[in-house]
């Protein structure tokens, strides 16, 4: 009985100390951080950093992640304190422990970004950025190619159908073009990618985004291509007519060629708007330029990624506004003097 | 009906009202191969409506329409005329040239485009044949040095002359002319008038409507002063300008004219 | 010593800054009024400090740009505690330890655990922490889709065109209680997360104050009243994580 | 010295053995829920509720947190059974124990939701977002009255700067147009509201928004507004010119009150794109419609807070494009013959 | 300079040049209160851009205005003409009626707010005192009972005697008429001509530009004739249309015009 008693106590005594040792340890180094909290709370940075400064090394028997916590927050108030030097160092000692911390690696980075001049620094988010936003505007740049081919043909059947004699033919363009136009494209998109699925249809994103700015832009084109219709001088069907056109003919011969040069500025100016309504597919987790751009402003909180997205549309509006005007004088030839 | 050779075109009783105006009021008329028919009268008379329902451009409300000794254009229905579908519409139209008073030649079209389009799209001829047609029109219109300018550069005078041009074109057995000449700067007239002297010369079958005398006067077979949606005189050339018409509103029409 | 709280209690009111459509954390009722863990706990806080609280809707992109804007004074809204925040942002200890955990569809056979997670596609909120965690499953996903918010990943999910999302714990049960029957919870913590409040660096008073409040309600239970309010177990004890 | 012995001894005794339950009942616990997982995910789903059920409850000495966690999976897996009444039993067991949990009240509301008619649902649904809507609608009315109020003067000025023959005024509308026509209303209001505090300029968000929703449909009022001075007939200035009016009596008198009829049309196209463009400042935390719907669907995760949103822009869209007609009517009276 | 009375307007040497176009090259005239002048010839030959350098809207390549005696308009910078601001040109411009060929009614306002315009923005009249200049000018065009339909309802006749009107109530020194009925129908240039030969009656100054021989010959006190921007002849009615001018051109001219 003795024995056991006394076999039991001393592996108790063993555990215990280990235990209280292991305890002791920690209950050091938390309230070490304690401190350190409370005089970093109380603005006193010089004394918080010297606090934990005494949590020992892996080496002199102290606990690795504390070690590594510890040189972190100096790391970070030096780094307020705007001493990079020192600040650069503490998360120097933590990679000599773990050389792939991501935590010291992009502390580091960040002080290495201070230390530079600042046009340098806009070189290098560039160099970081642009990759990924050039791939974002790729997919913009699909997506309006895309759009631009479809949606003026689309207007056009919606444009005939309003304009049709036929009232059910006419009514439905009629509701196509009011639905689409009088609700956020934003809800389109949504009910189309994530509504249809309940109807057991499917859609991959790039299709899902084709549809619903396909049908928006098409609605508005409609009701664009209608007004040029209209716009052209009655006397032209009626002199298509006198010649013995039927009215299929004269719209295509002779009404419809010559609303293209008074289309391209309205056109022009939706198609100008769809460079920036792209930006609206990021919600059926679409890539785009917008989205690019914000993932990159998210993950490095770092405006320049933003500045260099607009940058980038800029160009793109420039760019298409200089083809569509160089297009409008083409088809509009024939009115020169 | 009374007239020995069958009538071209034959307009029995045409009535045609615009929201309570009637424009045109039970006018019946023949016009024979080869005639030339000139149709004057004050402004709102019914000209024009009369003219434009002779090729369908108007509906009419009643009446009936021959043309080549066949009815055509309309089906009635409960005694009411309807309008046919465009298969029975269109190639009498084709054989129907009209000129109107403001051209309206296609802008998007070059001058030759313009006189081609018909044979093209309508005749369904072949691109050469078509072009052929169409150089010699403009042959006849003494426009062929103009043939590849857009209308948006030419005269007046030469606009309504390649609109008379596209109208021959295609050919046609009626030639209409809705007031030709009064969108023209008075001094590019003539060359117009000259043109259409020349078709008529021709032996082309003719309707003008004008406020130019010179066409009752130098070329016409009948003249018919319109009022009010009705023929008020019906008479030849001479008959109309001899003072023995005694007609005081025509007298005063006449005047007014300068 | 930096006057922060002083001039927060002489303006008689905490602005904090939130999504307020983020439940369970902080939300709208149906008649528009706030509620969640984390009004539950600043009001408590307010009253502890006699200031009134006050709520300012903000989105969630951009909120660190806001706070240092001084849009608001804090943001208290079930944040992560990140490095990248923390180079911003002066956050509180942890009061909270969350999880990003894995949802599947409830009928989903191929999956059981976080280990049968492979080659999948996966869902996640853009720039939320769940998109770090998605680069801690057990095996590399085929394919990442950012959302950009927890109910459309969930939706795609549920139209299949996704096989899990990664959400956080709390966050996701919600969502999987209002849509019952639809998904799952594979059981595990891909990894843990704690939340924090987030003041601007230079607020170091104001901070600590929060900080010295919040403990205490730590220590008298407080805290873990609220947590069982809503999560039903105590996620708010440092001695459970 | 055997006194003491014992007595340490009984008291670990006893530490122990409460130990050991403790621990055993966890690993109990823990064994039923893989157990219970493992049936589960093969299928078995009855046989899962049955293991599940074994948790004890804490009146039966259980785990507080375990029995809720089981309950709730029991309830999760009898709704997917379609055993609603069973599923909405387990979470009531959980509501005993913690009335205000807010996972089982979330839980029962929506078996109560799912055992009622569609309908019913539905109108409840409305009854609960639609005050929230409503006051999300209220701001995007405001907004777009403001705006509506603002942009046709910062239109008007902006076109007249375009067409007059003064170049640094001419260039510097140009450049307006150019740059907030080319870049997304989105990156412009996040700089507004996000960028400009760096300049020591900190916006409240509806000025914010008023700033940068006016700026950009100034700049497309502007456009429009320029088109329309100039496809006035030159004749109308030279017939002002030579009654002897100034420049600007022939604008304000003559020229700019004949564009008002043609301006309508486009005019109210852009305040139309308005309605749905004012979604947009929801970027900078303002809660108009489409949050408070994107709200309401977080919140609640129910797609009706959308389909909502919708019907109210559409009725929206409906009433601007009736008043802009009446007021296009109005302003062409002249026209009638 | 050699007539009696001073010149209303003296024209020195104008010259205007459109990209090449020598438009009006080097014309000197002299108009004396009360005159009549009428001004002839063909299209392009710049009596229209003559008509409109008087008041200024075209701006001159060289050359010197002067209007009651004053030289005005212009600066000369390096001896080029270079024009005044507005509130010179202005002024002079509200003593100078000017009536278009296409009228330019303002399409906005009625036919009364048309003719009330000029008094009310430029010689900042009061309402009251502009409606009433404003009714006696409809009035002497006899378009009283119009006054408050808009334009768009009225025929081309009564659209331009609105244009007179509202050129009238400005109380001018000198009427310019560019081409008054050219873009009338035919039936409808007499109403424009009787309001025109009324004004002339009751001894308005005034320059006519037209393709209407009824002026030259009813109204014009000289009759000048234009071609390539230059005066071809200048004389009275009386010796332009006796055979007597032997001039080629003219004859042509005449001849051409129906
Ligand atoms: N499309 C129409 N709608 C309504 N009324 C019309 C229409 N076309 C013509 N009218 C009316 O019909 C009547 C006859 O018009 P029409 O144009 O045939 O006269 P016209 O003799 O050609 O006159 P003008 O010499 O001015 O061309 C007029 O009273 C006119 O107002
Ligand atoms: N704004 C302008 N730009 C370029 N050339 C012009 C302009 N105005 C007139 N011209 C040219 O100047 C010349 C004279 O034109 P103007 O209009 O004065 O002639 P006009 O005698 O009035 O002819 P019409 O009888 O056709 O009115 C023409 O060759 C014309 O092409
Ligand atoms: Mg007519
Ligand atoms: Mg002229």
């Amino acid at each position: 009985m003795k024995r056991i008693c006394s076999r039991v106590l001393t592996a108790l005594l063993f555990l215990w100390i280990t235990a209280a040792s292991l305890l002791a340890a920690q209950v050091d180094s938390e309230e070490l951080f304690r401190q350190a909290n409370e005089l970093q709370g109380g603005g006193d940075l010089a004394a918080a950093v010297q606090v934990l400064g005494r949590v020992p090394s892996p080496s002199a028997g102290g606990d690795e992640e504390d070690f590594v916590r510890s040189r972190m927050q100096i790391a970070r108030i030096k780094f307020s304190m705007g001493e990079f030097d020192q600040a650069e160092g503490a998360a120097q000692e933590v990679l000599r422990l773990f050389p792939a911390n991501s935590e010291a690696l992009n502390f580091v980075a960040s002080v290495k970004t201070e230390k530079k001049p600042r046009y340098v620094t806009f070189l290098d988010d560039c160099r970081r950025f642009l990759p990924h936003l050039f791939k974002g505007a790729g997919m913009t740049l699909l997506l309006m190619v895309c759009i631009m081919a479809i949606s003026p043909l689309g207007g056009l059947l919606i444009a005939l159908g309003r304009i049709s004699h036929f009232p059910p033919l006419s009514a439905c363009c009629w509701f196509i073009i009011w639905l689409f136009r009088g609700t956020p494209l934003l809800l389109q998109l949504f009910f189309i990618y994530y509504g249809l699925p309940s109807l057991g249809i499917t859609l991959r994103p790039f299709t899902a985004a084709i549809i619903g700015l396909g049908l928006n832009y098409s609605a508005y084109l409609g009701e664009i291509i209608r007004g040029a219709i209209l716009s052209i001088d009655h006397g032209q069907m009626e002199a298509a007519k006198a010649l013995g056109m039927t009215y299929g003919q004269a719209m295509r011969r002779i009404i419809i060629p010559q609303t293209y040069k008074r289309l391209m500025p309205p056109v022009a100016n939706e198609f100008i708007a769809l460079i920036k309504d792209t930006a609206l597919v990021s919600t059926i987790a679409m890539v785009e330029l917008m989205r690019a751009a914000d993932q990159m402003f998210n993950t490095y909180f770092n405006v320049t990624a933003l500045i260099l997205a607009a940058v980038i549309y800029l160009a793109f509006t420039t760019l298409f506004t200089f083809i569509f005007e160089k297009i409008e004088y083409r088809a509009g030839i024939y009115e020169h003097r | 009906m009374s007239t020995a050779s069958a009538p071209l075109l034959r307009l029995e009783q045409i009535t045609k009202q615009f929201k309570g105006v009637t424009a045109v009021d039970g006018v019946s008329l023949d016009v024979h191969p080869g005639e030339k028919l000139v149709i004057i009268g004050p402004s709102g008379s019914g000209k024009s409506t009369l003219l434009r329902t002779i090729n369908f451009l108007e509906v009419i409300d009643e009446g009936r329409i021959w043309f080549e000794g066949r009815e055509t254009g309309y089906v009635r229905r409960h005694g009411k005329p309807h309008l046919e579908r465009q298969n029975v519409i269109c190639p009498v139209r084709a054989e129907i040239g009209m000129v109107f008073q403001h051209f309206h030649l296609f802008p998007h079209l070059t001058v030759l485009g313009n006189v081609m389009e018909g044979p093209l799209t309508v005749q369904k001829k072949g691109k050469d044949e078509a072009r052929e047609t169409a150089l010699a029109m403009l042959a006849k219109v003494g426009l062929s040095e103009k043939k590849d300018v857009y209308p948006a550069t030419l005269s007046g005078g030469q606009k309504q002359r390649v609109a008379i041009a596209r109208a021959l074109a295609m050919r046609p057995k009626l030639m209409l002319f809705d007031e030709p000449t009064s969108a023209l700067d008075p001094e590019l007239v003539g060359e117009v008038f000259d043109t259409i002297h020349g078709l008529a010369d021709e032996g082309m079958t003719m309707v003008i409507v004008t406020h130019h005398m010179g066409f009752a006067r130098e070329l016409a077979d009948r003249v018919i002063f319109m009022e009010g949606g009705r023929f008020v005189v019906e008479s030849t050339p001479a008959e109309f300008f001899s003072e023995r018409l005694g007609n005081e509103r025509i007298r005063s029409f006449l005047n007014r004219l300068i | 010593a930096d006057g922060s709280f002083k001039r927060v209690k002489s303006a008689g009111k905490l602005v904090i800054g939130l999504d307020d459509s983020f439940p369970p954390m902080g939300f709208r009722k149906e008649d528009g009024t706030l509620n969640g863990f984390d009004i539950d706990a600043a009001e408590e806080l307010g009253k502890r400090l006699g200031i009134k609280i006050e709520w300012q809707p903000t989105a969630w992109d951009g909120v660190i740009h806001s706070l240092n804007a001084k849009k608001f004074d804090c943001i208290w809204n079930g944040m992560t505690i990140t490095d990248e925040r923390a180079k911003q942002v002066a956050f509180t200890k942890p009061y909270i330890m969350d999880g990003q955990v894995a949802v599947v569809r409830f009928d989903e056979k191929r999956f059981k655990d976080l280990k049968g997670l492979k080659s999948v596609k996966v869902g996640a909120q853009k720039g939320s922490s769940a998109i770090k965690a998605v680069e801690k499953l057990p095996s590399k996903p085929a394919e990442l889709k950012e959302y950009e918010d927890n109910p459309k990943a969930l939706l795609d999910l549920e139209s299949k065109r996704i096989d899990v999302v990664v959400i956080d714990n709390v966050t996701g049960r919600d969502f999987i209680a209002k849509r019952p029957g639809k998904f799952k919870i594979l059981p595990g913590f891909i990894s843990k997360e704690p939340f924090g409040v987030a003041f601007r660096k230079e607020d170091k008073e104001l901070l600590s104050t929060v900080q010295k409040t919040l403990d205490a309600m730590v220590k008298d239970g407080t805290m873990k009243k609220i947590s069982k309010k809503w999560f039903a177990e105590d996620i708010t004890n440092p001695k459970k994580w």
